[in-house]
């Protein structure tokens, strides 16, 4: 690796080229490794042989090119940026005795391997892909005589089946209430959930029947539901000192007002 | 013989060895996936192939082997030789359980029989479908009873002689009844104590003998 | 060569001898357009006959003919030899193109297999995208193996008999320069040195050597 240390600078113009060609098609990579990998190219060596430092400055140079060209990278082209930074440092400095973790000769072996291991599974990918294959160089049988199933289905059931089924209608009814209304019932605690964000605006008389939630009032059965509900989370509001309510006479409308703390201290 | 036929004098290369038009011939109709004419592989096998002369002799290859050359129309065709055609064929018997709908359904017959299609229907909640009640009585478990004296005079199913025997009972009396059935822990699925909301409550305790009393009609005919 | 194996006292009757078997096997193999088990030949065969044997029989007849019998994975079928493919062209099938990411895949789960996504994204220093192993699980191509038995029981991958089936592989141990890839070390999953590169290769410390541990497990379940 020593003889790498004196080769800042310089990359050729081809190989300058190369790099720029890469800023522009960054779109087409697949990720950090496949950049140095092209990037390593341009060495002109067998990836054993390969230069990880220059391979580094190469990259890093390709990371800053992209950074002037305000060319997002994703946060792995970043990742290994910063990472390749790291092991230049340990390839060029002193080997610190004090220091932990591997060498950088240990992570620069490594990366080397990394990239001989996807080059070798390209080249893998590409003898496979060339074989003969099946549909395109050799064929199945084209009219492929289907065995003919003879099947003979018998149904079964035991007793216990008979009268688990037995006791599953019989049994139906008595819980269906607790499933199956459910969804037509309008608690109070919604309907207070609902009215006491809104009653800061009732400074006058409003219909009770305007605080009814959407959706409740079609239904006969739902409109009851929520307008109980609706009454009942009023005449908790009016406990709480935060409503007035009124009705002129039996069956009118039952109207809402917020209490005004000021006009009508409470007591 | 004459694999070099000279004759179309526009051919530049001889036409292969008969044996390579043998393969040939022998390929295209293995991946076809219809009978090939004579022309049809001969438009496809290199120029001055004899895709006849080359059928011929696949032909008496194939004489006696498990398939053979056989002529469909003008059209050539391999195909499993009629000795074998047994080994084309798996006799398969396949036992499955009984869709849910048609045991409830089973079930309201045998504790409720006679009984109509109406009663069914409201007994399960929900109607019944054709297919499930053809099943039944396909498998011979449910046969027509008599019909009601109801208006409409609508047909009852009954359970037979076969549903007796596959289920291993004497008569369809000794169905269990709904409180047999919940001491057997079968009913579990109860409402929880004291939460009977609307007024079904009482249902339970109603129907616990409804199986027995449609019980005496059984097998009057 | 023991066509009458008497070793089953059950028998009531001899197989059939040999060429007998030998026609019944290729009746079967041509009728169908996928592979064949041992298993599935002597299930349609009667009682006592020994497929393998008639396999190895009806191999030997059709080499070098227009069809071959060939072995993929523990299954048989038979196949149009590869050198008539430019006969075919009106039966080949458009096959979707792969991308760049799904080729690569591919092979470093056939190569590697069983192999975890975490690793293939080692390999590849780049994740990968769901659709990619989605495309080729649809492709059947490649199926789930069994757990990994490190920290999280991660899920593998590996290759399937329709893989071996497409690529006119006997096995995956055929794959094109595997034994050259391993000799080379490059089947290895080794641990990067102190610190990990990048964020996904978590799992790299346990799953150690697995690739090459893992290639006897082919096929097995």
């Amino acid at each position: 690796m020593a003889d790498n240390l004196f080769q800042e600078d310089s990359m050729s113009v081809a190989e300058r080229m190369a790099a720029e060609a890469l800023i522009v098609d960054v779109d087409g990579f697949e990720g950090p490794l496949d950049v140095l990998l092209t990037l390593s190219r341009t060495q002109k060596v067998d990836l054993r042989k390969i230069s990880v430092l220059q391979l580094a400055k190469q990259y890093l140079s390709f990371v800053d090119k992209a950074k002037t060209l305000r060319i997002e990278l994703a946060a792995d082209y970043l990742v290994m940026a910063a990472w390749l930074a790291f092991l230049k440092s340990r390839l060029l400095l002193p080997p610190d005795p004090t220091e932990e973790g591997p060498s950088g000769e240990e992570l620069a072996a490594h990366l080397a391997f990394q990239l001989e291991r996807l080059q070798a599974m390209r080249d893998a990918a590409a003898r496979l892909m060339a074989r003969d294959r099946l549909g395109r160089d050799f064929f199945a049988r084209g009219q492929a005589e289907d065995i003919a199933r003879i099947r003979t289905v018998t149904y079964t059931a035991t007793l216990l089946d008979l009268m688990q089924g037995y006791a599953r209608i019989r049994t139906r009814d008595d819980f269906r209430p607790f499933v199956m209304d459910r969804d037509s019932v309008f608690t109070m605690e919604q309907a207070l959930e609902r009215m006491r964000p809104m009653i800061g605006f009732a400074g006058n008389w409003t219909d009770l029947t305007s605080y009814m939630p959407e959706g409740w009032t079609a239904d006969p059965v739902r409109r009851r539901s929520a307008t109980a509900a609706t009454f009942a989370a009023s005449l908790e509001l009016v406990k709480e000192g935060h409503l007035e309510i009124r009705q002129s006479e039996i069956f009118a409308p039952i109207q809402l007002r917020k209490k005004d703390r000021k006009r009508e201290p409470r007591d | 013989m004459s694999q070099e036929t000279e004759t179309d004098a526009d051919s530049l290369f001889d036409a292969p060895p008969m044996g390579e038009q043998e393969r040939m011939v022998e390929a295209v109709l293995f991946a076809s996936a219809e009978p090939a004419t004579v022309r049809d592989l001969e438009a496809r096998m290199p120029h001055g192939c004899d895709a006849a002369e080359a059928l011929v002799r696949l032909r008496k290859r194939y004489e006696g082997r498990g398939v053979r050359v056989i002529k469909v129309g003008d059209a050539w065709a391999i195909r499993t030789a009629p000795d074998l055609g047994f080994l084309m064929q798996k006799e398969t018997v396949e036992t499955r359980k009984l869709s849910r709908a048609a045991i409830e359904t089973l079930a309201i017959i045998a504790y409720h029989q006679p009984v109509t299609r109406a009663e069914i229907e409201e007994i399960r909640g929900v109607s019944v479908s054709r297919g499930t009640v053809d099943q039944l009585l396909e498998m011979e478990w449910v046969r027509l009873g008599r019909r009601k004296m109801t208006p409409g005079r609508p047909v009852t199913f009954v359970v037979t002689g076969e549903f007796l025997d596959h289920f291993g009972l004497e008569n369809a009396r000794d169905l269990p009844g709904l409180k047999e059935l919940r001491a057997a822990g079968l009913l579990e699925n109860r409402p929880p104590p004291g939460a009977v909301p609307f007024g079904s409550g009482g249902g339970a305790e109603e129907d616990e003998d409804e199986g027995s009393i449609g019980q005496p009609e059984l097998f009057e005919e």
